[in-house]
């Protein structure tokens, strides 16, 4: 049953050292706020699962927190590279980082599994691909009726995984709206979930009976972040802003530039830092 | 009447070219991009554009920098999850039309966006496949864009991280591949088709003023033209001004937020 | 590209005889008339799919359209029996009719898995379950990784699907609310699909970007109806009639009041006649 | 100060009991779609009620006469595919308690659907087991409501559409299944429970006025009684006014329409 608390709590409570943790959110809707968190209680051995690592990702790799993580594309999106994530791969700073990689479809499907509780996943998928021959976690299954044989993926059961959304209600149901990609999954696949909120209302209102909706009882924490998916976006909240996206490049390029800039955005910072971004505006306004 | 182009315009142009009214078109980020949007904007006004995040059927103003801007969703038929796009539109069979783009390609349009040197010791460690995997095998057939140069028209790839038509001939046929593959890459240079009968790339259309050495210069290995080659036909000037409008519409949404 | 077009159209060219035929729709949006359409034009040898044949399948089995079925339901729900489908399979009256029974678990993951372009699907189910031994359909598939053994059951692929739909706009696409049950699967699983719909409308204005929308490039034809899935109903439009529901039960019990209902309500009908249960008012109206 | 009820209403409202505010519950059609709807409108208002059509955290004000009416999804707070329903909240262990009915049951809780006599060629062909064998198999627990008739609980099944407990003992734990299984069989006169060894249905509560023999003579084996039994509370008159009320709302409702 969800628990409405802050988000010092909620990372205290949900997110220990060595878990496996997802943090989702398919461009929209990433959890940066929450991933400062992580950092500022110093977890460590993380091993860390996403479709796209993204800059959240390259922080957390680059301050060390992560053992190893699981990931489809690890660039940062219409800019380039994720210069931590390279320098951890190729230079092994500040610590080697075990790398298990995946398409896309793979991952989706992997999420979607854990999320069905199902050992496993199928798919038509790494036909003729390189990644079948160095990740052993590339198997397959025959169909008992045609014989065709399909790839399979091992489902993905993070202990935790830590999504952001448009809004709770005060029962900490939660409502998910635009670009969903595999959150849903992510928290129905995970022992423990967080999802950050832009806002908690009186009466959640879907617009519409089939709206993207988590349920109180499937969720470990809900926590008021407003502007918690800065510098990603929140759809009917406020944009992506592609300037920082395209900034970042510059401030991960160099480890110094980068340690200066976690010292003083996230380990100077707290939660409410990201309120500033949360100005309602249409998503799409430049 | 015609204006000046660069070899990037004369690129997304040609590939706007490719697609038509009825395609439900897979686009990547960048080049595909662009040259979806074009296409949209000016001869084929139906097309579906359909992009990873789940956007389905979306008409973008400006270029998205990512494959999950909100654009793309504000401006969709209508949002799917991650998995159910992957599962039902791409595996499904739905997709007529991927479009892809690499950092290296080889003579049998095979992608490599994984790793320069050893995978388990890369030199550069590049983004990875993403979708590229199972857009190669399950779209329709596959357009790839990409500029020609050297580094990145390869002999040999240090990695597959999607197969085009791997080994040449009926090599995807006997992988059980019913979908064409790549059945044409546009770079800024020229156009390729795959042989008919080996699958090697052979150049088969010339963008204006550039030479049969230029090409042959900029491509890693020994190029093949076709027995007939064209020129391919110079941008029209609402072409032109079309992707102009959008690339200033872009850089102007990208700078401001 | 969806056909926009009558339902005798629809029929004529979408649905053959000895077709493998999945109409869907889970208590909601069953679509009557065009089951009506089918029996006027006297089609043959169908398989028919359906979790919860329902009285439309109950229609087509008691005029003898149907060779087979492959169901996880047969009754009337909350009222009894579907008396066509016992007399058929107690007594072969009009014809013996083969069937193919499954959960609903199995038959659900089964349009999954044909919407996904699998060859199977694979579930948690059929533990001690007799069906498993009755019904050669139903194997098993070992995980690669954990070694557990699931149940498999083949992929449902249709050669056409029937659905009906709150509205579709002029281009053929379509909307689809409330309960939605396996109607996108149905259609995405089916090489051909034909959608009646309530309304067509300028502008098909889904309530949100998660709406459940099928696009005018996965259907086949959409058919304007409106009242169409009467005795079932149409969120946001009208009711369920539950007393035709509980009126069945006698018309249905005797095969000569049964061919007498047939003959003056389906034979002597059209589509047009639906029309008259279309009026607006809440789906929750008594 | 209780007033007269009849035995149905006393299975109903025994039936309701057994659920709490966190229960997460899976309810099929009739006594238990009443049941948990009683629970839902007296001492259990938190409780989530679940319907295999997608309708979840649905409160109807009249009780559906199939699991699709339309009230379900108008009350829910939302609504999934039948497929997601399922996969992601029934397989994906998100239900504490499933209640089932049937037309059969046996000793351990099995219970027929399905068929009366030979599969292929059955006396009485029953609608079969919809949800009811994954039902079984993945919530938490498992609540039986059924009027106890010698037809009903029967010596032996014809067809095992769900399974209990099987042939008893471990037999669920021997076939990979760590869920409960059936933990209590709520019927018109009496209360069973599962052995805690045999997993043998055993009387544990008789309902007020009835007695041994009347249990004895309606259940088609030698029934067990527990070792202490106890007799089940009268239904108060706020849950009998509930009920009745609830009943009489839903009569009106499914006349008219």
């Amino acid at each position: 049953m969800a628990k409405i608390c802050t988000l010092s709590e909620a990372i205290e409570e949900n997110v220990r050292d060595g878990d496996t943790l997802a943090m989702e959110g398919f461009t929209h809707l990433i959890p940066y706020a929450a991933g400062h968190e992580i950092i500022r209680q110093n977890r460590r051995e993380l091993f860390l699962v996403r479709m796209t690592p993204d800059l959240i990702y390259d922080q957390l790799i680059g301050v060390g927190a992560a053992r190893g993580m699981k990931f489809s594309w690890g660039g940062n999106p219409g800019v380039g590279s994720l210069h931590r994530f390279r320098d951890a791969v190729e230079n092994q700073w500040p610590r080697p980082l075990e790398i298990e990689e995946h398409s896309h479809a793979a991952m989706a499907n992997a999420y979607e599994a854990g999320a069905a509780n199902l050992p496993f996943a199928m798919l038509r998928g790494y036909i003729g691909a390189d990644l079948a021959k160095v990740n052993p976690n590339i198997k397959s299954v025959t169909c008992p009726f045609t014989g065709e044989v399909l790839a399979a993926v091992p489902a993905i059961r993070p202990d935790v995984s830590i999504i952001h959304a448009q809004r709770a209600d005060w029962q900490g149901n939660v409502l998910i709206e635009g670009i969903t990609g595999v959150q849903k999954e992510a928290v129905l696949a995970a022992s423990r979930s967080i999802v950050t909120v832009e806002e908690i209302v009186d009466e959640l209102n879907p617009p519409s009976p089939n709206a993207v909706v988590l349920p109180r009882w499937a969720i470990s924490a809900v926590v008021h972040v407003p502007g918690g998916a800065f510098p990603s976006y929140a759809h009917g909240y406020y944009a992506r802003s592609n300037a920082f996206y395209i900034a970042w490049d510059k401030i991960a390029r160099d480890r110094d530039s980068f340690t200066a800039w976690i010292k003083a955005n996230v380990l100077a910072g707290k939660p409410e830092d990201f309120a500033r971004h949360a100005v309602r505006r249409a998503a799409n306004a430049a | 009447m015609t204006q000046d182009f660069t070899p990037t315009e004369m690129m997304t142009i040609a590939a706007a070219r490719a697609l038509t009214n009825d395609d439900v078109c897979f686009v990547g980020i960048g080049a595909p991009s662009a040259a979806c949007n074009v296409a949209r904007l000016t001869h084929a006004p139906d097309i579906t554009l359909i992009y990873e995040s789940g956007t389905i059927g979306t008409k973008p103003d400006v270029l998205p920098l990512s494959i999950g801007d909100g654009e793309l969703c504000d401006t969709a038929l209508f949002t799917v999850s991650v998995p159910e796009m992957f599962r039902y539109w791409l595996q499904g069979g739905r997709i007529t039309t991927g479009f892809l783009g690499g950092a290296q390609i080889d003579r049998f349009a095979n992608l490599n966006t994984t790793v320069v040197g050893p995978y388990d010791k890369p030199k550069v460690r590049l983004p990875g496949g993403g979708g590229a995997p199972e857009i190669a095998s399950n779209c329709g057939q596959i357009f790839i864009t990409m500029a020609l140069t050297n580094r990145g028209f390869v002999d040999h790839l240090d990695f597959i991280t999607s197969m085009g038509h791997g080994e040449g001939g009926d090599h995807r046929a006997r992988l059980g591949m019913k979908t064409k593959g790549p059945t044409r890459v546009i770079t800024d240079l020229c156009i390729f088709e795959p042989d008919p009968v080996t699958r090697e790339l052979t150049v088969v259309s010339l963008h204006k003023g550039v030479t049969r050495e230029q090409i042959k210069e900029n491509c890693g290995w020994p190029v093949r033209f076709a027995t007939e080659t064209v020129e391919t036909p110079v941008p029209t000037e609402t072409e032109l001004s079309v992707l102009r409008d959008i690339n200033a519409r872009t850089k102007r949404a990208h700078e401001a937020a």
